[in-house]
């Protein structure tokens, strides 16, 4: 709760430059925690991930350039969107298991990238889609509180974010939730018993792609475009860094490894030079002195 | 040896980099055929002894936090040793040409390169198969503790095994110096292919690799000339439908 | 629950483990499955759970041709087994091992909010008493010792209240003191749930099993009560040939 | 610049480039040397620039694949800036820069950063098109002045031109438009196929020069060969999709590794030699890709673009020997002009308001008014589509003894302005 009310009061101080890092972070967070829903919860390291943060964005990017207005129209369509890629995917993906799963989910989403460049028609390719337009908050314009501002928008993430984080926390904590960790401990074990374990983990992975649909609706709005770089390998990258950075098998942990993760490419790469290298050494300091993340020092603690 | 090095792509690029210094200074390319996987080598033992060997026992997701970050180091360090410039070396002597057989040309390089990669799978799979060495290689890779009781130096047989992977990514480097551009992005790209490739012929097999990449080279050439926008797409399209008909791959056994 | 194999056959390459092995197993009966190692006695048990397709033949659970069941429909069914290396929940606590049986079978799984698990903690509660693992209810399953692991492992499949029950070594690794409260625990099971049993200790087999089969190089060499099946030659041929 | 700081600046460049010290450090080094002018050395020097600092942020890449070219356009702007003193409309200029990498969100944080951050007074950069389209609204909702450097996406200049926002590189229209002519009336090649790299910059490209082929009655023949964007694989097989027997040439549009790896490729097969013509948009035979092939560059190929190394112009001659000279050795190329007009265009309209910039109306106006004689020729910009107006030069692709690939201009279009429709 306090790191809530931390990050609530940063509009009211932080510099503007420094409120649009904290809402794309906050994006990124939400991203994050759906990936750990996966990888820490339910066992499925998917290298693949960013393709319905991509479709996600997508998805709102058309819907709003098609002049649908509503905040939650879009939200939904971000979500509803990434489910269903995230369906068929996830079907194919679940026959297999480990490394060859990783490997699977990185081809489909470099397969949906491919598709968002070449299909020029609907996603006009490489220069993606622009000059996407805010929502309008319903009831909220008679106090013109706008979306465009950056405050009112870092908000509605924050609460996105919160909400997200209440609803997979209690997830974990349901019947659902603990049915995945046995699948995730012992598969062989969880059938004997009588669970379909298939049926589990797509719903999972489907679940997880909803909620990676969402951050990919709000960066569509928040940034103005959705472009295909969006679902490249190397988002699903750093979403899986900042999930190790953070700790697996928890929520709060993702989110931090997500603010640490984005602040300092985002920070380093517009302040220093030769930001790769410090950045790379950064990962590689973190894998050798927090093996377990952030929340691994806290749990060990 | 179960470990996803995401900086393989580099060391890849590092061998293209170390061809170009050593043709531009002696005008030699076969002395950079030598020099390259040797520096590959001692750079690939030294990464294993000092950052990879404490990770074995912490499974995949961290090594993709160490390998990431090593792929960031290692282009900045080439970016800024070398500058951001593409650069290209001729072929060999010789080898610049094409050769016509019957109605089709071939450029006279690709088929040198198809020759070395005959040899080269060739060699590996007799060592990886027959040799005593690749017998004890090929034990520490399936089973650690098993390898270990037998008495096997596994520490050492790892540094062995990681540091020969190394060199044999800087010998790619360097053959493929001449075909491609060389330029400090050039790892991304070759990387997830090589991933692609290793999944498709199934772990720990190096035949399983091999006929990968013959499937993907073949998979990669037929698609660009079908529909060229989409080839990418298409290898990772051959990929998923290999994983979804064996999940282990071609040649890869049971997991 | 009746459990019925006709003429089974697996096969490993070119090795047949089970050839045309015909079994039939009486509901609420008490049968124990014995021979030498590698006879394909867990081989045979796989295939009745649905883990292993057979090369032919069919296997029945009531009156369900269950041949081509994956294994949690089986489960479904009421077929609980547990394994002859203890598959549990390594990290997670004895208790939460316990409760994913039980809620395996109230079938509360795909609620997605907390709460409600009342019901479940109770019986669990009562099930951790019965099988003397109270103390241990928060230490994780990893944690604990061998036979503490065995005595867990039978609980998970007594948890999910099967009608049918295979137990594949139960006794493995177990002291004199471990096992016959094991054996006290399968003794006081409700007369109509099936029990096959696989074990090596012939004093418990004698003392659970109304019928023993034997197999050998899989191939049934004999069945029938366990006095019989003691004096039969071929079945100490077959032992002694394995000693 | 006394000599100690010039020596000193070079070594470190030579020694290591590393390009964001060295901007700040070569403006600092400016301003100390004119302190020290003044102070140490007790002679009576200028007095330094009394208005208030005018900062200038720069978005270019320094990473990622279009780092050469970002490197280019900043060595270019700084080399103008140096020669005035830094310095114009009695304000120093300060210069902050940051990375605009390849993916449009870096863009956009790189962008907010300098605005909000650094506070800067006018915005110069971008070369992706995506980038620069994709901040087109944020510059112009914050009036913000912004020269673009080099992304030649032709919306820029036509439906999506901001009052604010002026090119002085190229719109992709500009070098391929006067080519289809060209090729077709002055070398009567009637047959030609379209190579080209399938992403925003290669489809504009192509379009405007299809516009004057066919128009002059020229036929496109056979598929178009467009090679996926990024392309990392093999070309071979886009080699070979050039139909050598059914067409009088090909109209290439392709730049750095892009076409470094096909020219290669292409040399090896020996395809571009069975053509009567091989045309296209300048860029693919830019200086940056000669230097990497060499001799697998297409001899005689002719190409149109707004700028040529040989240009026998004075003020040319003069950048070219200046800008090696200045930079180790390093060969100009046209992104290196760009950047030099770049920061030519910002002093003269400084100037011109005498550093006045709080008036954007004045300031733009000024910016619009500014012409001068650039190394690549008569430079202004077309008041309705915020766009340069330049000469695009046909060039030939020879073997020069002295400069070594290059390419020589053989003809010209004076005057080539956007349609801005």
């Amino acid at each position: 709760m306090l790191l809530a009310l931390a990050l609530a009061s940063i509009p009211l101080w932080a510099p503007r430059f420094w409120i649009y890092i904290a809402t794309q972070a906050l994006i990124f967070a939400i991203f994050a925690m759906s990936l750990d829903l996966l990888v820490g919860y339910a066992g499925l390291p998917s290298f693949g991930h960013a393709a319905f943060y991509g479709v996600g964005a997508y998805a709102c990017a058309l819907l709003a350039l098609g002049h649908v207005d509503g905040l939650v129209p879009l939200l939904l369509a971000g979500m509803l969107g990434a489910g269903a890629a995230a369906l068929p995917i996830g079907a194919l993906s679940l026959r297999t298991s480990g490394i060859y799963f990783l490997m699977l989910t990185l081809a489909f989403a470099q397969m949906l990238w491919g598709l968002a460049v070449n299909w020029t028609s609907l996603t006009r390719g490489t220069d993606g889609l622009i000059g996407i337009p805010r929502p309008a908050l319903p009831g909220l314009d008679t106090l013109n509180v706008s979306l465009y501002d950056r405050g009112p928008f870092f908000f509605l993430c924050l609460l996105v974010a919160i909400a997200v984080f209440v609803v997979l926390e209690s997830l974990v904590r349901s019947p659902f939730g603990k049915t995945l960790e046995g699948i995730r401990e012992n598969d062989r074990r969880m059938r004997a018993l009588g669970f379909p374990t298939f049926r589990y983990r797509l719903a999972a992975f489907v679940l997880a792609g909803m909620v990676a649909g969402i951050a990919g609706s709000l960066a569509a709005m928040s940034n103005g475009f959705a472009t295909p770089d969006l679902l490249y390998w190397t988002v699903s990258g750093l979403a899986l860094i900042a999930v190790v950075v953070g700790g697996t098998r928890s929520f709060i942990g993702p989110a931090l490894g997500a603010f640490l993760v984005l602040f300092a490419q985002l920070g380093l790469s517009t302040y220093i030079d030769r930001w790769e290298l410090a950045l790379g050494a950064l990962f590689i300091a973190f894998v050798l002195f927090l093996p377990r993340g952030l929340v691994g020092l806290v749990r060990r603690a | 040896m179960d470990v996803l090095n995401l900086a393989h792509g580099s060391f890849y690029m590092i061998g293209a980099y170390t061809a170009y210094t050593v043709v531009m200074a002696t005008q030699n390319f076969w002395l950079a055929l030598l020099v390259a996987p040797v520096l590959l080598a001692v750079i690939g033992a030294a990464l294993e002894m000092v950052f990879f060997r404490r990770l074995y026992r912490h499974g995949h997701l961290p090594q993709v936090l160490m390998t990431f970050g090593f792929t960031l180091v290692f282009v900045d360090l080439i970016r800024s040793r070398f500058g951001p410039t593409t650069r290209a070396i001729p072929p060999p002597p010789g080898l610049g040409g094409a050769v016509h057989l019957a109605t089709a040309t071939f450029s006279s390089y690709s088929l040198f390169v198809l020759g070395i990669a005959i040899v080269i799978g060739a060699l590996l799979v007799i060592g990886w198969r027959l040799t005593r060495l690749g017998v004890v290689l090929r034990a520490g890779v399936s089973d650690k503790e098993m390898a270990g009781l037998l008495g096997i130096d596994l520490p050492r047989t790892f540094t062995f095994t990681f540091a020969f992977g190394a060199a044999l990514a800087g010998l790619a480097g360097v053959i493929a110096a001449p075909e491609f551009a060389i330029y400090p992005g050039m790892d991304a790209n070759v990387l997830i292919l090589a991933l692609v490739v290793v999944v498709i012929g199934g772990l720990g097999s190096i035949e399983g690799a091999l006929l990968g990449a013959a499937v993907i080279g073949l998979g990669y050439v037929i698609g660009s000339t079908l529909f060229p926008q989409f080839a990418i797409g298409l290898i990772f399209a051959l990929m998923a439908a290999v994983l979804i008909i064996r999940p282990s791959g071609l040649l890869g056994r049971r997991s | 629950m009746e459990v019925t194999v006709t003429d089974l056959t697996v096969r490993f390459g070119a090795v047949a483990v089970l050839d045309d092995v015909d079994l039939e197993i009486a509901s609420g009966e008490r049968r124990a499955l014995i021979g030498p190692n590698g006879a394909g006695k867990t081989t045979l048990l796989n295939v009745i759970a649905g883990e292993l397709r057979p090369a032919q033949g069919s296997v029945r659970l009531g009156t369900r041709d269950a041949t081509t069941l994956p294994p949690w429909k089986r489960a479904r069914l009421g077929l609980g087994r547990t394994f002859q290396r203890s598959t549990l929940f390594g990290q997670l606590t004895v208790a939460e091992n316990v409760a994913l049986a039980v809620r395996a079978r109230i079938r509360g799984s795909w609620r997605f909010w907390p709460g409600g698990q009342h019901p479940v903690r109770e019986e669990v509660g009562k099930r951790l008493e019965a099988a003397a693992l109270a103390h241990l209810a928060n230490r994780r399953a990893a944690n604990i010792g061998h036979g503490e692991q065995r005595m867990l492992e039978l609980e998970l499949a007594l948890a999910a209240s099967p009608s049918v029950l295979l137990l594949d070594e139960p006794m493995a690794g177990l002291s004199g003191a471990e096992r016959q409260s094991v054996l006290n625990r399968l003794l006081t099971l409700p007369r109509q749930v099936t029990i096959v049993i696989v074990e090596h200790d012939l004093d418990a087999v004698f003392a659970i099993a109304e019928r023993v089969s034997v197999l050998d190089h899989g191939v049934k060499i004999a069945d029938g009560g366990p006095a019989a099946v003691r004096a039969d030659p071929r079945v100490q041929e077959a032992y002694i040939g394995a000693f | 610049m006394s000599d100690e700081i010039e020596d000193y600046l070079n070594w470190k460049l030579a020694g290591r480039i590393d390009r964001r010290d060295f901007l700040k450090l070569g403006v600092s080094a400016a301003g100390i040397a004119l302190v020290a002018a003044c102070g140490g050395s007790n002679t009576v020097g200028p007095t330094g620039p009394t208005g208030p600092e005018f900062k200038l942020g720069v978005v270019l890449p320094y990473s990622g694949v279009y780092a050469e070219l970002g490197n280019s356009i900043t060595n270019g702007m700084r080399m103008y800036f140096d020669s005035v003193g830094n310095q114009a409309g009695n304000r120093k200029i300060t210069v902050v820069t940051a990375d605009e990498q390849v993916a449009l969100a870096d863009a956009v944080a790189a962008t907010k950063k300098v605005v909000e951050q650094d506070g800067v007074d006018m915005v110069a950069g971008y070369v992706s098109s995506p980038n620069a389209a994709g901040n087109r609204n944020y510059l112009d909702g914050l009036k913000m002045p912004t020269l673009i450097a080099n992304a030649g996406v032709n919306s820029l200049s036509r439906a999506a031109k901001s009052p604010f926002i002026y090119r002085t590189s190229f719109s992709n229209w500009q070098p391929s438009h006067p080519m289809g002519t060209y090729v077709a009336e002055k070398l009567g090649k009637k047959k030609i196929q379209l190579v080209y790299a399938k992403y925003g910059a290669g489809l504009e490209a192509v379009a405007a020069f299809k516009e004057t082929f066919t128009g002059s009655g020229g036929t496109i023949v056979g598929p178009d060969v467009a090679t996926p964007f990024p392309n990392n694989g093999d070309q071979t097989p886009f080699v070979q999709a050039i139909q050598t027997d059914k067409i009088d040439g090909i109209y290439c549009f392709m730049s750095g590794t892009d076409a470094v790896t096909f020219l290669k490729k292409a040399a090896e097969l020996g395809t571009l030699k069975k053509l009567g013509l091989v045309s296209g948009a300048g860029f693919f035979v830019e200086q940056d890709v000669l230097a990497a092939i060499t001799d697998a560059a297409p001899d005689g190929a002719i190409t149109g673009l707004h700028w040529a190394l040989p240009l026998a112009n004075k003020e040319n001659q003069d950048f070219v020997s200046k800008y090696s000279k200045k930079f180790s050795g390093r060969q100009a190329d046209v992104f290196a002009v760009q950047g030099f007009d770049t920061a030519r265009v910002i002093v003269e309209a400084l100037n011109a308001v005498k550093g006045n910039t709080t008036n954007k109306d004045a300031f733009m106006t000024a910016i619009a008014g500014v012409s001068f004689k650039s190394p690549r020729g008569d430079f202004k910009f077309d008041a309705t589509t915020n766009n340069v107006v330049q000469t695009i030069y046909v060039r030939k692709t020879v073997k020069d003894p002295k400069l070594g690939w290059t390419n020589q201009v053989i003809d010209q279009y004076p005057g080539v302005a956007d349609p801005g429709k």
